[in-house]
């Protein structure tokens, strides 16, 4: 019997395998095709103080290795969402993670505040989101600025704080840093590239926004080679995202210094993704003569210089 | 959608009929969706790209399993989709989406343009099944681009061509077929427009309605991530208590109450 | 008839496909495959004051999307590249751009020199190979040393000088505003984004230097959207590089802002690539309604604010 | 390489031949690269990932326009082109490489293991056809991985099996069928050992061939970029006047001079 249970922090996960935000809604829709239990958790999608509509479309465009999406954050806010979504949702057994998304420091203290005492797991600052004018990618792109907003949230948490990291940075191990001298319990990353594609026929941006986040296999080895760089670069967890497809690579990824994965856009493509993943681990960590999804984290063996 | 259904199973080509050069009616043997598919529900194809391609159903045979939808070469994946061979398999996701609404009508003009007419001949059969008067009209630019004549005709009470270079029963686009339809058949109190077809399509059906105090529901299209309401990328612009508000096509829609579009916020 | 025939500052190129530095070594092995002159252009693999040995291998792994190579800067040190590859490559009646790396300032001062009367047509300083320790993409993360390494050829040169930028920072615009600042001709990008892979049966890195440069397909967003920032961001000439491996590309990249594009992992994957474009690109242009190449250069539309 | 190749052709399978489970030859008609291929020298085939996959050549036959190349399932390249249906179309590029050198010898001791066995199928023919006495040892871990013996047979004077579970002709691996086999043939002026295998039956090889004071060129695989030369990904150690270098598997190998090799370099 492979032992599944992954640990982030103080919290355990069944498994290492957690929905990634903006890619499962609120878990309602997916309840439709499988019992949400399963999984070891669920990122909801970003929620804001305010409902946002989000962006005007066209949102979404395939491109080579993934996808480009300018969603714009479109959430019925945080009344809403305590009302609406979270009671239904922590009812199904499985650990909830709320991805928040502001426009500056208050918002996300706000924003934390309103969601102590839900129940939920932990909290997701989104400093990463690439597809709003304000805030999120702003944010975290400027290391003083994580460090502000996480100290100002694990203030007011009474739940674990996640800091969510935008992939668009040169130094992305002072990012992780920045958040972890700020408190944070954890990083995750990748959220998305920021990316751009053109309908040479009409001469437009595919995207209404012009630019979108680049999501999919594609942006896998970059999300890998920062997740390396931040586990090896801070003493807190690192929750592994983007380009994950496949039971390999959740293994992967883990190796690469991962404590847990979230997986997005295969979400999309294939709503039995996460099952189909999870059925696929225990096989393959038993051919890989591994006993434990925990003891794969980090366990890469990097080259030495001069190496042969 | 509902916790019996996987919603997800493996389609086996049986046949591509071309309609003509651009155009096929694509035969999938697909059990679940064809038991589970309503009209104006969407399934999900994935062909050979990332994303899924969405396709409106356009003929159901439960008893036989099969789904049938009308696909136009746009591109890659439609392209991919029209060059498989008989006996492929292929994966299907759904029914999805929120179809037309078939109670309290008694009286029904449906109206299509572009491949928005292949899901309205899966419509027109229940409609007919159901005993509502059908009456269906059909935009083409040219006669010679019309499609699916004789299928229309055989499941509609009426059924009029419109062309805009002439040639078809009437000439102009499909609102105009519309009109000389309600000009021959007016309303009863439970008549309703059903139309799919392009946006321009679309308005021009909405206006009229408007005009003519008609209910009328509409389907559209928008480009999907998921197709299953998980990524909100499928944004179709509605009212809601007169604001602007973004609804997902592929939940509450694809087929949505023209009152609530905000028309003015489409293009 | 297609006008092909594009403009970087000063130089015209008879068609805008240039070879990307390091994906058609110095031209001798492609021409077993066909006439270098159909080409607008090629750059040369990086060259290095002393000839380098590059890096032990495995050096090259692929990966959805594209591939990682962390190659080293192999090549046989300028002394040799002046006396055996350039008599030769300047031979066939195409123009050479001479693509330079080096430790530190003095490095790309030395080698711009020692090309000086050359016959080439540019010289491409590479701020942004993420393969060696010191040089390069260290330089090419901080906008005061290109200003300071840009400017300092600049004074030495006899030809433009083109700086090749790193997509591995925060704000690409930025690095182009130095680039010009320091007098640079054009700015050309993208170089490689930095990525991992890891074996997961051995738990190695499956490539020996742990990171890689990715390339192909996958990075064309990635590129494309920084092509469109930095040709906002400056007035010099913008020479688009990144994924692009059909016709379209080449057009998506032009109307982003690229006055040029050169084609890298492309060449790799089929020698015949880029005359298979070439081929492909005046009935595409023909069907777009577009009569000159150049015309397309920024030609792309993006969406207002607010824009429905 | 010669300017009047264009070393690109569409290539159709025209069958697989099963050896065991995880070993096939696959025969492609490929005139091009049946007319120019050598012994040593591969073919790059698209295997429905990005980058081309290297194969060295293991038979052909120029009057018939067949290249035969022996493939073993490793991955996603290898098991997609195991999974060719006869009739389908392929890219093949090639034949790249420097090969074995043909030249100035009249006894060949080729020994191989692993997929190294079957490019050296090839070399025995032509070495063969040159009349050269050949003697051939192939290593296998059991005997029931034996392959292709009865074509080894063919076209030696002397052909040994080695395997370390013993069962084979000599108990233990290739290089001790390599010594057997020189035991009983002994050398001339101009004997040269052939050596294609996995880097430690080369390194052993090479071992033997130094204390035995022989001659040997040795094949290389190396992972691969582009596989004709311009991206230096496939680097192989050697010694430039006794300081590393890396050469490029793909332009001066994948055969190599064993005196060329930094072998203390090789992992
Ligand atoms: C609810 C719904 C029902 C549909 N029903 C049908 C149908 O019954 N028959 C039919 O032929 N088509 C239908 N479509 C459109 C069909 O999904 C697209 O034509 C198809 O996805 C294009 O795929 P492609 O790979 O060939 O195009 P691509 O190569 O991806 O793009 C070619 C062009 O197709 C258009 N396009 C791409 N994706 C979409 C999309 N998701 N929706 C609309 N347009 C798109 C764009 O203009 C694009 O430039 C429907 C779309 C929706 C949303
Ligand atoms: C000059 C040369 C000649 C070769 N001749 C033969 C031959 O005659 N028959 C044969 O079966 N194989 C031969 N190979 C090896 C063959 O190219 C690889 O097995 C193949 O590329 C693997 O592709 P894949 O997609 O199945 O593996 P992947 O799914 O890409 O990887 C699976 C494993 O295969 C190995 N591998 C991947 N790429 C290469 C590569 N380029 N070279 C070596 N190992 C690799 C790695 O260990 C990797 O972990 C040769 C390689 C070279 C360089
Ligand atoms: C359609 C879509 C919507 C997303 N919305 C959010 C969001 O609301 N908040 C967030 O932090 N990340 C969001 N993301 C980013 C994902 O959570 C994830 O970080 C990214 O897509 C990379 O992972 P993947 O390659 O597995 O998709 C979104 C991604 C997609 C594709
Ligand atoms: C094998 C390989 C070697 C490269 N070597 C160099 C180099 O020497 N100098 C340089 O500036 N860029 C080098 N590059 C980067 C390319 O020139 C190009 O910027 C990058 O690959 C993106 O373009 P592509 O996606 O078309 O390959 C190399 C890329 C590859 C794949
Ligand atoms: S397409 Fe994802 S929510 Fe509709
Ligand atoms: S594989 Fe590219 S140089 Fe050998």
């Amino acid at each position: 019997m492979i032992d599944m249970r992954v640990r982030v922090g103080s919290l355990v996960f069944d498994n290492p395998l957690l929905a990634a935000s903006g890619t499962y809604g609120f878990g309602r829709e997916m309840s439709e095709f499988y019992r949400l239990d399963r999984l070891g958790g669920i990122v909801t999608k970003a929620v804001t103080r305010e409902p946002r509509i989000g962006n005007p479309p066209h949102r979404i465009a395939e491109t080579a290795g993934g996808m480009l999406n300018a969603v714009g954050l479109q959430n019925p806010g945080i009344d809403s969402v305590l009302r609406d979504e979270l009671p239904w949702l922590l009812k199904q057994h499985v650990p909830v993670v709320v991805n928040i998304a502001g426009r500056d420091l208050s918002d996300y203290v706000v924003l934390t505040d309103n969601l102590v005492g839900s129940g939920i797991s932990a909290v997701e600052l989104n400093l990463s989101c690439p597809n709003v004018k304000t805030g999120c990618m702003a944010i975290g792109s400027e290391p003083d600025l994580i460090e502000a907003v996480t100290r100002a949230c694990k203030r007011v948490a009474d739940v674990p704080v996640w800091v969510k990291l935008t992939p668009n940075v040169t130094h992305i191990g002072d990012m992780a840093k920045a958040a972890e001298a700020g408190g944070a319990d954890a990083i995750s990353l990748i959220n998305t590239l920021l990316g751009m594609r053109i309908d040479i026929r009409t001469r437009r941006p595919v995207i209404k926004n012009n630019t979108g986040g680049y999501s999919g296999p594609g942006v896998f080895p970059v999300a890998l080679r920062m997740v390396h760089e931040c586990s090896q670069a801070v003493r807190i967890p690192v929750v592994g995202i983007g380009g994950i497809h496949t039971a390999e690579g959740v293994i992967e990824m883990m190796l690469a210094g991962a404590s847990a994965v979230q997986i997005g856009t295969a979400n999309l493509i294939d709503p039995y993704a996460m099952p189909d993943i999870l059925d696929a681990l225990p096989g393959l960590l038993t051919e890989l003569g591994a006993e434990a999804m925990a003891a794969l984290t980090g366990a890469v063996q990097p080259w030495q210089e001069g190496a042969r | 959608m509902t916790m019996n259904a996987r919603l997800k199973e493996t389609a086996h080509v049986t046949g591509i009929e071309w309609l003509d050069s651009e155009n096929a009616l694509l035969r999938l043997n697909a059990p679940e969706a064809a038991r589970l598919a309503q009209p104006g529900q969407f399934v999900l194809l994935a062909a050979g790209q990332m994303l899924n391609r969405p396709f409106g159903v356009a003929l159901t045979d439960p008893d036989a399993g099969m789904v049938t939808v009308g696909i136009k070469k746009v591109g890659i994946g439609t392209g991919a989709l029209l060059d498989l061979e008989q006996g492929s398999a292929i994966r299907l996701l759904g029914p999805f989406g929120h179809g037309f609404s078939l109670d309290n009508v008694n009286r029904a003009y449906v109206i299509g343009g572009g491949t928005g007419i292949f899901p309205l001949l899966f419509l027109l059969h229940v409609l007919r099944s159901r005993g509502v008067e059908t009456f269906a009209g059909c935009g083409f630019r040219t006669l010679q681009q019309a499609l699916l004549q004789e299928d229309f005709s055989d499941v509609s009470d009426q059924y009029l061509t419109a062309c805009e270079s002439g040639g078809g029963d009437v000439s102009g686009t499909a609102v105009d077929a519309l009109d000389a339809l309600y000009l021959g058949h007016g309303r009863t109190e439970r008549t309703r427009v059903f139309a799919c077809g392009p946006i321009p399509m679309l308005r021009a059906v909405n206006r009229w309605c408007e005009t003519h105090d008609v209910a009328a529901e509409c389907s559209f299209e928008a480009r999907m991530g998921c197709g299953f309401g998980i990524c909100r990328g499928c944004a179709v612009p509605v009212l809601k208590a007169g604001a602007l508000d973004y609804d997902r096509c592929c939940v509450e829609g694809p087929v949505f109450d023209r009152r609530l579009i905000a028309w003015e916020a489409l293009s």
